[in-house]
């Protein structure tokens, strides 16, 4: 293993990690560490989309919902019984993976623009729900005013800390976990099925694939993917509210990070991340201030321009000029290769 | 061995009776074949065997057991594999993705599923073409995905829907050497709706012809060629003519 | 197509590069005093979104005032040195407002923020200038948290969302033993973001305690479309005061829609936002008239001042100050006020400036009240609301009584519909 | 009972407007295949477009149609023509999220143009029938929201006999069905597509010049249109304009009854959960093939 | 009247035409048949302008047409009655027809034509007001082609008119096109079943793999050895 580290294709990668777990030791910069953190956690969302979106091949445009019901979950166990949002966190993720599983159970019978008109509707049904009401029972929603995490100062068990690096880390924790878990069930037979579910769902069938259950399975998975991040929203923001991370805005901003990157593949949210975030937070920085509006204008200009003249995703492009960069590096395992979408 | 059997199956569209009172048995180790006109039912029939469609009346069984009402993934889990007419290859995912899909079905492994899928895109001759886009291959190439990927299920018996249509003679040839394989060497039990004669005529142990939702001859391939119902109402005019000359 | 990505790149970095070169080269703010030219203000506002209006309104009031205090001669006891804001848009998300409040700190290295307009953007961007020790001076944000988190480096120039539901009860209240037509049904009509479900939470506490009964409680969204339903509503119930909490296009909707309706009540009072929205009063026109809204600020207060700084204003921008473009306004001067007692650029010693401020007087005191101190949560302890009536197009303060406009007599309760001209 | 009556017609009569807009959503859909997530941004172009030509050259919104119509049919002829429609080409047999981001993208594009150029601040039109009302008895209906109903429902159905009688409408309706046996019948089916975009537009037009007297335009107004016009179609069936104008007189109904007997929240709710209800009892809507 | 030459297509990476060149003279009908996938369907599509090709040239009455959009095609007499009739399942029988007269000359006659048509075909006039996609599998067939005869076409191309019929159906369907014949419009055919097509075309050309194998009459190439092993089976 280690000899092979003399190949680009494993020290290219290998550093890339490296360079990203010691990030906070080399940028002694809190703003760009939050650009980090942010860029980690869109990646980390777009990658939970993905795996039923992606990888299943089914639109969704109300993800929100489930990033607010892990952010929520754990807020209100936290704020109201003092649970430890580490726990709470698994409780989120489980509430959204059966609610992924009780919401696809209907609306998997639609199928293409159906089924995304349909997410957007749960979506906001949630939203509305949450945002007007109170409390259910002893649960204190608190609506629209949103529910605000006291900070403790650095508490580790209670995730919270002082530093923007240790939120860094965690956030850099949870983005590896996703992207071994996409590439796990990419590669393996779920991932397999989910494939040729988005491909041809008769086919499937005649193949001994129980599409549903399968659906509902990635679509749960997604679900208790996605709640993990809204915990980590609750902790890193401390303040959550309806209008914030169950919009539909953020739903939409999720997919359009999955789209852009490349469906259906492991590395094409965490692309799709890498350039909206930073674009995003360039136009801001650059036009934000200046004259209301420019910044997203000159955004949703280059949107377009992407759409338009780079079809499918980055991903594809991407990996070709990945491709060259190994070969003009001399590397011995991809020049054997053909298939320049196989290295990713 | 009785391996299925279709006991008076008749499905109806709103009115439309597709398929009356139709009974087939399918012997362990036969190849059937059936034939008829556009429209005669075949389709029909074909995709209540497999599971496709419930029939509004009659049962299905499968080596006894009564399979009518199960789901397509569940017949498939039994043995039951099948094709289709109008090819539904899985176009983003390259031609052994799309086998290994099947080979899944029998492994939770993806390097023995890999490994079951070589050998069998190896016995159906795309070994070379394993790494291409499903979606870029000829629509002889598609049907041999499909028929690969239905044999990685490792069926018992195996639904050919118009494997050969749209081909051209050598890739008939190919196709037809291929199913013999199947049903001979490797014992699987197939049953084809086809409209190639050239294809049925040489492969069938036995052929059902249906017309108008009806059952209307069942037998060997010479039984049924001079079957003069048969040639009235499938071959029609220009067929007959040319069987003449 | 690899000549595609190229242009497109090429086009991003042209747009980015074009405009951040204007933005860069003024960074000589630094921890020494000696030798500072500017001081940077990080200035966070919703720019784009569907508040964005509100968020307009507050940059000017910034801008206003950072202008005049540029051409008095900047901050002496810093040799002159100018104020610089430096913008940033939250687009109204807590999440964006956040890293934004980090950028401006970390990379623009700002002095002092202030901002957000929204309190669910206040609430997560002070906890960032907490963190790194920054001055942050709230002039708007009302939620009562904002300065009940024992924070040293937040200080808030608004009241807090509580006085606000409470000042409406209050002065209802007075204004009925006064003249004897005493409102007896309320009806509550607030959009159902945090901000109105904050009045809301209030209202239910002041309103029963006041002795009346609430005969309707009526949320609705603010985007809607269409208020007649709501309206309707109010209708039905027949309520002799109305409380809202509007923003803009909404507060235009109902009023119209009662105007129509002809729902005759004793009062209808606002409580800012939409109401306070210069907008607001273009677009109703008549259907204003004797309608009430609490507010931070009124064009005619009688204070030193205020008549002039409205007219630049006005002249400036073609419409009247209000009370977020006032206390956004003032809060520049409580910020130039702390650098010149500072004598420093550096964050801590703006802080203990901050810490200590007590304006009475000078261009900045255009608020209603006297002065501007700050408690030890941060909380302008002084900071009160005031009554305005609108007559004839003019909004009149009318409330509290010793500081009403002494030209204005308050209609009380409005006339009937019918009886308007 | 008077304010129930009242609510009733007031739902009627934004139904009647909602199922307008929708019907241009509806259009583009049937025809293009496309759901159209720039159609609220749309809203809000016509709306500008009215609101300039009142107070810059002072037409009435209701005759400032005669040249926002136009204008409006040729931006979205150009729009469908120039941006869309190079995508759309590329896309044929797949699934589609290609075009969506484009609409994504160009909503962000338009809302924040209208903000660059226009402010943010809220802009709203007089006519001549401003603050009007009717009142039947206690029953007080307002004038321009009157005429808002009534003329979107005979838009509509013009729109309607247009698609159904003309040549063009049957080009039109035949393009949606089966866009390459259109082109061999001598239709230019990408010129079909421009048309079907600015005869949206234009309808757009139209709906802003009913809805900015009693409106008010602002870069973000048109979302709400968005998210309404999206469950209209599929409620009354995408590509079917009775289906869009039926759809909208249920959502108008539901939104107005239901804040009057209940709140405005609920009936925000409730309208999504209908829409859910409906999606999954029949997909194709309401009157729906 | 119509010359293609050389004509090469591809679908992606897979070539559909191996230079392919055909001619059809003025008047004549003129078959072309081979298996299903051999590239007949595509032959139609790129003559009508429905796919592109990548190379060759293709021309009507002296004409470059190759490249031209399908309804420019149309525009110059060229009609083409697709595989699976692709009919406007939601319109009427009659607005079908309609849409075959779309363009500006072929409407000024739509009254005649269609007038013509009917009595051709009546079962369509019948059936005037009922939805195309509701007719039985030959009464579609029979819309396609009057919906293709509606344009006032010099050439009329027919793609597996006889697909999915009963025998019935298919002889009533070779004499509409015996009758249009009569009325001096050239006809392309193409076929799957062999035999029908070359008992009634004047000549033919036999497509495999994309690549022309054999031209003659269609009488004489019926009695060829290699088609019949090939193609009629049994």
């Amino acid at each position: 293993m280690l000899r092979r580290l003399r190949y680009p294709s494993y020290f290219l990668p290998f550093l890339f990690l490296l360079i990203l777990g010691l990030l906070p030791f080399i940028i002694n910069n809190e703003y760009i560490l939050q650009v980090f953190i942010m860029f980690l956690f869109n990646a980390y969302l777009a990658s939970g989309w993905n795996i039923i979106s992606g990888f299943a091949g089914q639109l969704s445009l109300g993800h929100a919902a489930f990033v607010g019901i892990g952010a929520y979950t754990s807020t209100i166990l936290f704020v109201q019984w003092g649970i430890s949002p580490w726990i709470g966190m698994i409780f989120g993720g489980v509430i959204a993976a059966i609610f992924g599983w009780l919401i696809g159970y209907p609306v998997f019978k639609l199928r293409g623009p159906y089924y995304a008109l349909a997410t957007i509707a749960y979506g906001e049904i949630i939203r509305i729900f949450i945002q007007n009401t109170k409390a259910v029972g002893p649960i204190e929603l608190k609506g629209a005013e949103g529910i605000l995490i006291p900070f403790k100062g650095s508490s580790p068990a209670l995730f919270q800390f002082e530093t923007k690096a240790a939120y860094y880390y965690v956030a850099l924790a949870m983005f590896l976990l996703v992207l071994l878990l996409s590439y796990k069930i990419k590669n393996s037979k779920m991932g397999y099925y989910l494939s040729a579910i988005g491909n041809d769902q008769d086919a499937a069938e005649s193949l001994g694939v129980n599409t549903s259950k399968m659906k509902l399975t990635a679509s749960a998975i997604s679900a208790f993917v996605m709640a993990l991040g809204g915990t980590f929203y609750a902790q890193f923001l401390l303040y959550i509210n309806p209008q914030g991370v169950l919009s539909g805005d953020f739903s939409t901003e999720i997919a359009v990070i999955g789209i852009i990157g490349g469906e259906g593949t492991v590395f094409g949210p965490v692309l799709g991340s890498l350039i909206l975030t930073p674009l995003s937070e360039l136009t801001r920085i650059y036009l934000g201030g200046r004259f209301a509006g420019v910044h997203l204008l000159a955004y949703g200009l280059i949107l377009m321009a992407v759409v338009t003249h780079i079809p499918h995703g980055v991903i594809g492009t991407f990996s070709k000029l990945y491709h060259r960069i190994l070969l003009k590096l001399g590397d011995p395992v991809v020049s054997a290769k053909t298939g320049a979408g196989k290295t990713l | 061995m009785i391996i299925l059997e279709a006991k008076k199956l008749t499905k109806s569209f709103g009115g439309l009776m597709a398929v009356a009172d139709v009974s087939v048995t399918v012997n362990s180790g036969e190849l059937v074949g059936l034939i008829g006109p556009n429209g005669a039912g075949k389709t029909t029939l074909f995709n209540m065997l497999s599971g496709y469609y419930k029939p509004t009346t009659g049962e299905v069984y499968f080596r006894g057991q009564d399979i009518t009402k199960l789901k397509v993934f569940e017949t498939s889990d039994l043995g039951i594999a099948r094709t289709f007419q109008i090819v539904k290859p899985f176009g983003k995912m390259t031609v052994l993705d799309n086998v290994m899909v099947g080979a899944f079905a029998k492994t939770g492994h993806k390097k023995e599923a890999r490994d079951k899928a070589l050998e069998v895109l190896d016995f159906v001759g795309l070994f070379n073409a394993k790494d291409n886009l499903a979606e870029s291959m000829t629509l002889g190439g598609k049907k041999r995905i499909e028929l690969a990927r239905a044999l990685a299920t490792e069926p018992e018996l195996l639904l050919l829907d118009e494997v050969v249509a749209g081909l051209n003679p050598s890739e008939v040839k190919g196709v037809i050497e291929i199913i013999r394989k199947i049903c001979k060497d490797k014992r699987v039990t197939i049953v084809m709706v086809e409209h190639v004669m050239q294809a049925i005529m040489a492969l069938s142990d036995r052929i059902i012809v249906m017309n108008s939702g009806r059952k209307i001859a069942e037998g060997t391939p010479e039984e049924v060629a001079n079957n003069p119902e048969v040639i009235q109402a499938y071959l029609g005019r220009g067929m007959t003519k040319s069987a003449r000359g | 197509m690899l000549k595609k990505i190229g242009a497109v790149t090429l086009i991003g970095l042209l747009t980015l590069t074009g405009c951040g070169s204007q933005t860069g080269g003024t960074n000589n703010q630094g921890g020494s005093s000696a030798g500072v030219k500017e001081v940077k203000i990080g200035a966070l506002l919703p720019l784009s979104g569907a508040v964005a209006p509100i968020g307009e309104t507050c940059k000017r009031g910034q801008e206003l005032a950072t202008e005049e205090i540029n051409a008095a001669g900047g901050i002496k006891s810093l040799g002159g040195a100018k104020l610089v804001l430096d913008f940033a848009d939250s687009k109204g998300d807590p999440k964006v407002g956040m890293s934004e409040a980090e950028r401006l700190i970390m990379k623009d290295k700002v002095a002092v923020m202030t901002g957000a307009y929204q309190s669910s953007v206040t609430y997560p961007s002070t906890q960032v200038s907490e963190k790194y020790k920054i001055p942050y001076v709230v002039p708007v944000s009302v939620m009562d948290d904002i300065t009940e988190r024992g924070f040293k480096y937040t200080f808030r120039l608004a009241p807090k969302a509580s006085w606000y539901s409470r000042d409406q009860v209050k002065f209802a209240k007075e204004m009925g033993e006064q003249t004897g037509s005493v409102p007896k049904r309320v009806a509550l009509v607030y959009e159902n973001s945090d901000w109105g479900q904050s009045s809301a939470k209030g209202w239910n506490k002041s309103v029963p305690e006041a002795g009346m009964e609430i005969v309707l409680d009526a949320p609705y969204p603010s985007s809607s479309s269409d208020l007649t339903p709501v309206i309707l509503k109010i209708k039905q119930a027949n309520p002799d005061l109305i409380l809202f909490t509007s923003y803009t296009s909404d507060a235009i909707l109902l009023t119209n829609g009662i105007a129509e309706q002809k729902i005759n009540a004793m009062g209808m009072i606002g409580q800012g936002g939409g109401h306070a929205d210069p907008e607001y009063l273009k677009n109703v026109g008549k259907n204003a008239e004797y309608g009430f809204d609490l507010t931070e600020w009124s064009p005619d207060l009688g204070k030193p001042g205020v008549k002039e700084t409205n007219a630049k204003f006005k002249q400036k921008y073609g419409v009247d100050m209000n009370g977020e473009a006032a206390e956004s306004y003032a809060a520049m001067y409580v910020i130039a006020d702390a650098l010149e007692r500072a004598g420093s650029a550096e964050p801590e010693k703006i802080r203990e400036a901050l810490a200590k401020t007590k304006i009475t007087s000078g261009p900045g005191m255009i608020l209603p009240y006297d002065s501007i101190e700050f408690d030890q949560s941060g909380q302008n302890i002084h900071a009160s609301l005031i009554m305005v009536q609108v007559n004839n197009g003019q909004r009149s303060t009318v409330w509290p009584f010793n500081a009403k406009n002494p030209d204005y007599k308050v209609v009380w309760p409005a006339p009937k519909w019918t009886d308007r001209k | 009972m008077q304010t129930l009556i009242a609510a009733t017609l007031n739902g009627l009569f934004m139904g009647s407007l909602y199922g307008l807009i929708a019907v241009g959503l509806s259009l583009v859909f049937g025809v293009m295949k496309i759901i159209n997530f720039a159609h609220g941004a749309l809203v809000m172009v016509g709306m500008y477009a009215v609101f300039y030509m009142w107070s810059l050259i002072g037409l009435d919104p209701y005759l400032s149609l005669v040249v926002v119509v136009p204008v409006l049919f040729l931006f979205g002829y150009f729009l469908q023509g120039k941006v869309i429609n190079p995508v759309l080409k590329r896309e044929f047999g797949r699934n589609g999220h290609a075009v969506i981001l484009l609409t994504v993208g160009l909503t962000l594009v338009l809302q924040n143009a209208a903000l660059l150029f226009f402010g943010a601040y809220y802009k709203a039109a007089k006519t001549f029938v401003s603050g009007m009302t009717w009142d039947m008895g206690g029953v007080v209906t307002s004038v321009p929201r009157l005429i808002a109903g009534v003329v979107g429902a005979i838009v509509i159905l013009g729109l309607q006999l247009m698609l159904s009688k003309t040549d063009l409408g049957k080009a039109i309706r035949a393009t949606g069905q089966d866009r390459e046996a259109a082109g061999l019948m001598g239709i230019n089916d990408y010129k079909i597509y421009n048309i079907a975009f600015g005869l949206c537009l234009a309808i757009l037009g139209i709906a802003a010049a009913l809805m900015l007297p009693m409106y008010y335009v602002q870069p973000e107004a048109g979302k709400i249109f968005e998210m309404r016009s999206f469950v209209i179609a599929v409620l009354g069936g995408i590509g079917s304009l009775s289906g869009a104008f039926y759809g909208g007189l249920i959502v108008g109904l539901i939104e107005s009854v239901t804040a009057q007997v209940w709140s405005a929240t609920a009936a925000e709710m409730l309208i999504f959960v209908v829409f859910i209800g409906v999606l999954l009892y029949k997909p194709s809507g309401l009157l729906g093939k | 009247m119509l010359e293609v030459q050389e004509i090469e297509a591809f679908y992606g990476e897979v070539q559909a035409l191996h230079k392919v060149s055909i001619r059809i003279e003025e008047g004549e009908m003129v078959g072309l048949v081979g298996a299903n996938g051999a590239g007949k369907s595509t032959m139609l599509k790129v003559i009508s302008g429905m796919m592109k090709p990548a190379s060759g040239m293709i021309k009507f009455e002296h004409r470059v047409i190759s490249g031209l959009p399908s309804h420019k095609v149309v525009e110059l007499g060229v009609a083409h009655v697709p595989e699976g009739r692709r009919l406007f399942p939601l319109m009427t029988v009659e607005e079908n027809l309609e849409m075959g007269s779309y363009l500006p000359g072929p409407k000024q006659e739509r009254k005649d034509t269609m007038d013509m048509v009917f009595s051709m075909l009546p079962k369509l006039k019948e059936r005037r007001k009922q939805l195309a996609g509701t007719l039985s599998g030959g009464e579609q067939q029979m819309l396609a082609i009057g919906r293709g005869l509606m344009s006032k076409p010099k050439l009329l191309m027919l793609d597996e008119t006889s697909l999915g019929l009963a025998p019935v159906l298919v002889e009533a369907i070779l004499e509409i096109i015996e009758q249009i014949r009569k009325q001096k419009i050239s006809i392309f055919m193409v076929e799957q079943n062999v035999t029908i097509c070359l008992q009634i075309v004047d000549r033919a050309y036999v497509l495999e793999n994309g690549k022309i194998v054999m031209e003659g009459k269609g009488t004489d190439l019926l009695e060829n050895d290699h088609l019949k092993t090939a193609y009629l089976g049994l």
